[in-house]
């Protein structure tokens, strides 16, 4: 029991960044935009996330600087694949290389290069008192850091906001026609630049949960490459909350179960575990062929 | 249609002109960034500059960082030709890499000259194979190659940590790093210039520029892959197959990204480790946008940023800037020259709002 | 009005950015103007030198290419000026060593024993050049080694987690596989049979030095199979062991100081590497002539490079007093050389 | 006072005229036809009034209301609804979502339930069958279409504009439309309907308005109407002078031949059914008809791009019914295809690779896989000379170039092949006068040179002067062929409009 509890922790803890940054890229995909940089993005985010907290002695001005580090980022993606009309796989390219190495830089000068961590506010564990007393459950759920209570709250919403509201409906029929919304007097570039700030936000809160819940300060290059499995996930999760949700649960599944491989006795090499999660997104990508809520203009600028 | 402004835009010595000024718009605002972060931008672009062009063993290396960029460059630029987008190039190059060390560090018996010839060409055959696999999972599923590039090059790169801590590990060597044995003598790649690490990839690598400009200028095969690219539905009006040409393309591409993994290994690694291959692959990509993937583009931006990359070792040992600066200067640069569109974006908007009513007026006539 | 909205933003962009250098501002500034600038030595002889090193990893990993990194900082203070070069691939090491014996640098650090055959091969071009390896098993001419004893740190974190395990389940998480980790698991199997030879040892490696998530995951893993007492052996990933043995309840033995801070209620002590001891020692015997090419000297915990740390609140949980003598009385055999830790058997 | 008055409107898209001081006025609650053929400016002018664009001279009043239309928004406030020829719909989501997509007055959270009751409720007013919670995709085009009509009803349209709206409805979908137009009438609505489809305006419309080349020719109440002839006459306008002398030609064999060909598209509609003709050498055979009757499926299946379903096209005595196009364009057939911008040309590419498009398969142009650029060269400028292109040389991007000359590097290439079937498809279009005689002299030089020639246009006038034979197709059949010289344009306007042969009576 307590190895399934502690098994479905590991889980929650590596799906956690997944699936934040991948809320916000359905949302962003379902309105047209393809983010490659969503890696580079999450890394600005873990970086100004620890910086905020660290200079502001307090963990919600590092999140708010996260927030704010991240979006900004996304919104200059936004303006070149929006509003100059940029190709977006290019885009997310330069954000990436730009990104990584700027952190770097940054992180230097800001923390040095020190044995001695920056004593940096980090997040605190919550108990939640009903909760808690519930045997599995309780183990499982109480006793989390907040940014995994907000990934798991935020999938019924970003579902509910996607499918029952007035701005979900205009996000959904932005990236599947924008031409019918124009005529509509949607502005789509509007819509595109909205949902490319919430996903920013949400990346923000992914990268800052790297830094600070899962790890207690900022390395260099320290998301590797969950961004990219980010974007992944939104592909195998066929651009649903729920289907991210599924998505990233598989994808920390999958690295539970290497760690949990080598403490056993069981000897397949972990790097296929690590090569699993990729090879079921390209194996959902190949079947979603008829049935897939890939938006009709993904990636295609609108050009009035 | 004819418009003045929308020619000199696209003519190849304003492209020039263009990408030179990025060039130096970005080292002007990664000047500002490195000034504002304590360092000396004047001193480290001054060691920059030594450590790419200063002496005849710096040049080398340059020659030596930009041959596997000419040639990750020009793989992703004959995918683009056909209007894919190839961002696999480093799990193809993985993939070379892995196929030619396992002939490189077998087949003692073989002539220097066949034993390198078999390994370049189980380099090649490896990327095409897996490049090919791309081109093959869009022509039947319709799976986006934009992804299944990005999956399969973490699937390539755990492939190589898997080999080189398992079965390809040394196990002889003088210390127990992951990596395999060192490729034979007779499977080094001719050094060029005696002393220095330039080899006869290098040589490849331009010959390989040339090859590009003629497969696609003045080849019929090459010629009917740059109409898909161009124009999908012209293509299906004259005949040329779309999945048989986008395949062709995916496995060239691969395969030269497997060429610069066999390169890398014959001539500079000499041996299969992990993660050799760093950023190649995106850099590639990088110096591919940045050349607008002409020929020539690709020849000088792979030098661009080969000697970035081999100056910045100076840069940082010397001037103590960080490495990881060199990556604030591409990204910008690639921002900068995307940053292109910002009047070609505002001529295009007018031309094809032109074009749109033009469509309509054609939808009004056709029904 | 969209573009007034993105200026603001960027403008924030940079003033985050801004804020964070500005708080380490000063000191940052004055770190660069001293390495250009002269020091106040004493000797003749240590004026003027230029020393260069070139490193496997990242100076901020907090573990071997910081400590390194250190050791280079006390030469600076000897008087030197001092150069450095991070994340070095093998392949382009050849090319480092030319650039700064180029640049004439007088004598050549080698931070990993991965780099020795292409020191090997090159030394001999620059014979103005005095290299030295950490960690090599080779000399030549121009060219020597220095050994860190991974194997005595990793014999004493195995005493350690041998008096700490109730278990008898220990658990040793390391990096790569690579020498000096190996030679550090290898003296902590000894350790713990040392102690007590029926106790199980599980190790496993992260197959990285910087994924920290990967370190915690492997320690709540180990947690899960019944360890009770863990030690890092991963550089810059070794916080997660800390903080993985933290979050699942288990004991560990950390390999630095710094990493106490992770691991508040469940960290023991640390056994502590500081190969900076070796770079200065060693840089000394270099500025003497002293460096022979007789045997490879060995710095472990008779030259103070590996140490036993301050015992923390978490020990009195577990440790007798008893057993604190105990290991401390190892230590000073370890010191004395009573007790040799082999690297040889496998 | 007329409900909605355009006054003096015109339209200038860089040099073309697309509108020339039309003047239109309509009742409140009517019916009201505009009437033209393709590229007489009825689009245009209703894209005008949908607020897509701006014209440059005129005024629109609606109800008295001078309006000042800058976007779709705001004539949609106006109560100007607007249902498009390619429907503005969003095939992923349902019918509920695509209706209230973009309203002003939407809360935060969606209340689709009661919008859909309101929209039941006001289907059910028109008689209009409707499942809100059905997917888009899931619908047929004659729903697709109700779907667009309750879309701008739920705004509140008082005006709803229907472009074309039966040319792509079956003749049963089309008698339900018209169901609900007469009561959409009753109910106050006004409506102007775009059609050149004569029948159909007799059937439904009050009033119609007559446009030719940009211009209003004239209104007429339609029960003022004595022979839907009369309207022909309007909308064809006045033969244009004959300059190109028809040449009697030796007619040899055949050298295309159809058997009963069918074709059924992807969503299994029956777009051909049973077509057989021949071409012979030395002819033009005419395909007339309303676009959108089975053309362009006709010629793809012929050439190749699309493989018919049943039946077989001989080429020049060979079977090519399951050739692919690359192999049969090597049989010696031309195709000069419809769309030249989407299909004829690459627009990147230079006037030489334009020209190669077709045989750089081929010696002297290809040698075992390169390509010989010096021979490419001479064949290019052999043909620039031959076909008068003006160009400053063969390199330049044939993007730079006129529509008009664009048009000569297609029809150059395809003609320099010497062609012995040509497949023409409105080779004239958007062409100016010059351009076009040219285009059409070459045509004529094809077919004495022995050449049979497959002339697909909408222009009667075009067919009248270059053919010998004309076919009419109506709803994918070939219901009359016509031999040019024994028939009228009236004749053919009837024909093409399925007056003169009840073809759907035939049908059922």
């Amino acid at each position: 029991m307590e190895l399934l509890n502690s098994v479905i922790m590991t889980v929650l803890r590596m799906a956690t960044p997944i699936l934040l940054a991948g809320l916000g890229l359905v949302v962003s995909e379902r309105a047209g935009i393809l983010n490659i940089g969503t890696e580079g993005v999450m890394l600005t985010g873990a970086l100004f996330g620890a910086i905020g907290s660290w200079a502001g002695k307090s963990i919600w001005i590092g999140v708010l600087c996260a927030v704010v580090g991240s979006v900004a980022v996304n919104l200059i993606i936004a303006f070149f694949s929006i509003t100059l009309k940029a190709d977006q796989t290019v885009v997310g390219t330069a954000i990436n290389i730009l990104a990584g190495g700027l952190t770097v830089t940054v992180n230097r000068s800001v923390f040095g290069i020190g044995t001695d961590n920056a004593d940096i506010p980090l997040f605190q564990k919550i108990e939640i008192p009903v909760i808690k007393n519930i045997p599995i459950i309780g183990a499982i759920f109480s006793n989390q850091t907040i940014l995994v209570y907000i990934a798991l709250i935020s999938v019924p919403i970003v579902s509910a906001v996607l499918y029952k509201t007035n701005v979900g409906l205009k996000i959904r029929s932005v990236g599947e026609n924008p031409r019918a919304c124009d005529t509509l007097g949607i502005s789509v570039d509007r819509v595109r630049y909205s949902t490319m700030f919430f996903s920013g936000i949400m990346s923000g809160l992914a990268g800052i949960y790297i830094s600070l819940s899962q790890m207690s300060s900022f390395t260099e290059g320290m998301v590797a490459g969950r961004g990219f499995i980010a974007v992944a996930a939104v592909v195998f999760g066929n651009y649903t909350p729920r289907g991210v949700f599924i998505a990233a649960l598989v994808f920390g599944m999958a690295d539970s179960l290497k760690y949990r491989m080598q403490a056993s006795s069981y000897h397949v090499p972990y790097q296929f575990w690590l090569m699993v999660p990729y090879i079921i997104t390209i194996f959902a990508l190949c079947l979603y062929r008829k049935n897939s809520n890939k938006p009709a203009c993904s990636a295609k600028p609108y050009i009035r | 249609m004819k418009n003045g402004k929308n020619k000199t835009l696209y003519d190849p010595l304003f492209s020039l002109i263009y990408a030179a000024l990025s060039v130096i718009a970005a080292l002007i605002i990664a000047g500002l960034v490195m000034k504002i972060m304590g360092y000396r931008p004047l001193n480290s672009y001054r060691y920059l500059l030594q450590g790419s062009f200063g002496s005849i063993n710096s040049l080398c290396e340059t020659a030596v960082k930009t041959t596997p960029l000419i040639l990750t460059a020009v793989a992703f630029s004959t995918a683009f030709k056909s209007g894919m987008i190839n961002l696999g190039a480093t799990g193809q190059l993985y993939m070379g890499a892995i196929c030619t060390t396992l002939i490189a560090t077998n087949f003692d018996q073989l002539p220097r000259g066949i034993h390198i010839t078999i390994s370049l060409l189980a380099g090649i055959a490896a990327g095409a194979l897996f490049g090919y696999l791309v081109g093959l999972l869009k022509s039947v599923f319709g799976a986006s190659e934009l992804i299944t590039t990005i999956m399969l090059n973490y699937v390539a790169a755990y492939l190589v940590s898997f080999l080189v801590t398992g079965p390809m590990k040394d196990t002889k060597g003088s210390n127990s790093n992951p990596q395999s044995c060192q490729i034979l003598e007779s499977a080094k790649l001719p050094l060029f210039v005696p002393g220095s690490r330039l080899n006869i990839g290098f040589l490849i690598a331009l010959l390989v520029i040339v090859l590009y400009f003629l497969f696609f200028w003045h080849t019929s095969l090459g010629y009917g892959i740059r109409v898909i690219g161009l124009n999908e539905n012209t293509g299906k009006y004259a005949g040329i197959s779309k999945n048989l040409n986008q395949g062709i393309a995916m496995a060239i591409s691969g395969g030269l990204a497997g060429l610069a993994g066999a390169i890398e290994i014959l001539g500079v690694q000499t041996r299969l480790t992990q993660a050799f291959a760093g950023d190649l692959g995106f850099e590639g990509i990088a110096a591919a946008l940045l050349g607008s993937n002409s020929p020539i583009g690709i020849l000088f931006s792979s030098l661009l940023f080969g000697a970035m990359s081999s100056g910045a070792g100076t840069m940082e040992m010397l001037a103590k800037v960080p490495n990881a600066f060199i990556s604030v200067i591409q990204g910008l640069i690639i921002l900068f020259i995307i940053g292109r569109n910002l009047p070609a974006g505002k001529i295009k908007e007018v031309l094809i709002k032109k074009h749109v009513i033009k469509e309509e007026e054609a939808i009004g006539i056709i029904e | 009005m969209k573009k007034i909205k993105m200026f603001a933003l960027s403008v924030l962009l940079v003033c985050t950015g801004l804020l964070g250098t500005a708080c380490k501002g000063s000191d940052n500034s004055s770190k660069t103007a001293e390495a250009a600038g002269t020091s106040k030595a004493s000797g003749i002889d240590k004026k003027g030198q230029k020393v260069g090193l070139i490193l496997s990893g990242s100076i901020s990993d907090k573990s071997w290419n910081y400590t390194a990194y250190q050791g280079l900082q006390l030469i600076e203070k000897e008087g030197a000026e001092v150069f450095y070069q991070e994340n070095v691939a093998i392949s382009d090491c050849a090319d480092s060593i030319r650039t700064y014996a180029e640049a004439g640098m007088n004598l050549i650090y080698i931070s990993s024993d991965s780099y020795q055959d292409v020191v090997a091969e090159n030394a001999s071009n620059y014979p103005d050049v005095t290299f030295i390896i950490i960690n090599g098993t080779e000399q030549g001419t121009n060219y020597y080694s220095v050994q860190i004893s991974d194997e005595e740190q990793g014999f004493l974190l195995g005493v350690i987690a041998a008096y700490a395990s109730d278990a008898k389940k220990a658990g040793f998480v390391g990096g790569m596989e690579i020498t000096p980790i190996i030679n550090g698991n290898k003296g902590f199997e000894q350790g713990v049979k040392y102690v007590n030879p029926e106790i199980e040892i599980d190790s496993a490696m992260t197959g990285d030095f910087l994924d920290v998530t990967a370190a915690k995951e492997q320690t709540v893993a180990f947690a899960d199979a019944g360890v009770d007492v863990v030690v890092p052996m991963a550089d810059d990933a070794s916080i997660g062991v800390i903080e993985g043995a933290q979050a699942s309840g288990i004991y560990s033995v950390g390999t630095g100081d710094g990493q106490k801070g992770k691991g508040p209620d469940t960290m023991l002590t640390a056994v502590n590497k500081d190969t900076s001891v070796a770079y200065l020692a060693s840089y000394k015997q270099f500025l003497d002539g002293k460096l022979s090419g007789d045997s490879i000297p060995k710095y472990g915990a008779k030259e103070g490079v590996v140490y036993l740390g301050e015992w923390l609140p978490a020990s009195d949980q577990i440790l007798s007093d008893d057993d604190k003598e105990k290991i401390a009385d190892v230590f000073k055999k370890l010191e004395s050389k009573e007790i040799s830790v082999s690297i040889d058997q496998s | 006072m007329e409900f909605l008055q355009m006054n003096h409107i015109s339209k200038q898209f860089g040099n073309v005229t697309a509108n020339k001081d039309v003047t239109l006025s309509i009742k409140k609650g009517e019916i009201h036809a505009l009437l033209g053929e393709n590229g007489a400016g009825k689009s245009t002018l209703m894209n005008i009034l949908y607020g897509m664009y701006r014209q440059t001279e005129g005024e629109i009043y609606l109800d008295g209301k001078k309006l000042n239309l800058s976007s779709p928004q705001k004539a949609i406030s106006n109560g100007i609804g607007m249902v498009h020829q390619h429907f503005m719909l969003i095939p992923a989501q349902s019918v509920i979502e695509n209706v209230v997509l973009g309203l002003k007055d939407n809360k935060t959270v969606l209340d689709l339930k009661s919008a859909a009751a309101k929209l039941k409720k006001l289907a059910e007013t028109f008689h209009m069958e409707i499942n809100p919670w059905e997917k888009v995709s899931n619908l047929s085009i004659g729903e697709q279409q109700r779907v667009e009509i309750l879309k701008a009803l739920f705004r509140g349209a008082r005006l709803l504009i229907l472009d074309e709206p039966t040319a792509v409805l079956t003749p049963q979908e089309a008698e339900a439309l018209f169901d609900v137009l007469r009561k959409l009438k009753i109910e106050g609505c006004t409506i102007i309907f775009i059609s050149h489809k004569l029948k159909e305006i007799m059937a439904v419309c009050d009033a119609c308005t007559v446009l030719r080349k940009g211009e209003t020719i004239k209104t007429i109440w339609v029960k003022d109407i004595v022979d839907t002839r009369e309207l022909a006459e309007l909308m064809v306008g006045k033969t244009v002078e004959l300059t190109i002398k028809k040449e009697k030609t030796e007619v040899g064999k055949p050298v295309l031949i159809l058997q009963n060909v069918s074709y059924q598209n992807k969503k299994k509609v029956q777009v051909l059914k049973d077509i057989s003709f021949q071409v012979h050498e030395g002819e033009i055979l005419g395909v007339c008809g309303v676009d959108g009757n089975g053309q362009s499926e006709l010629i793809h299946c012929i050439t190749g791009i699309k493989q018919a379903s049943k039946g077989i096209i001989m080429i020049n005595g060979t079977d090519t019914t399951r050739e692919k196009s690359r192999k049969i364009m090597s049989r010696g057939v031309a195709h000069i295809p419809e769309d030249r911008q989407k299909y004829g040309i690459v627009q990147e590419m230079s006037i030489k690779e334009n020209m190669i498009l077709m045989s750089y398969l081929h010696k002297p142009l290809s040698r075992f896989g390169f390509l010989q650029s010096k021979n490419i060269e001479n064949y290019t400028k052999r043909i620039c000379d031959e076909f008068e292109i003006k160009a400053q040389n063969t390199d330049e991007k044939i993007m730079n170039l006129s529509g008009g000359n664009q048009q000569k590097v297609v029809v150059g290439r395809e003609l320099s092949r010497n062609p012995k079937l040509l497949i023409a498809v409105h080779p004239d279009r958007g062409l100016d006068i010059g351009a076009a005689k040219y285009i059409q002299r070459e045509i004529i030089n094809t077919k004495k040179k022995g050449g049979g020639v497959l002339l697909v246009s909408s222009e009667l006038d075009e067919l009248m002067d270059l053919t010998d034979r004309i076919m009419v197709i109506y709803h994918g059949q070939i219901i009359e062929t016509v031999s040019t010289e024994k028939t009228s344009l009236k004749e053919l306007g009837e024909l093409m409009m399925g007056i003169k042969n009840n073809v759907e009576e035939k049908n059922a």
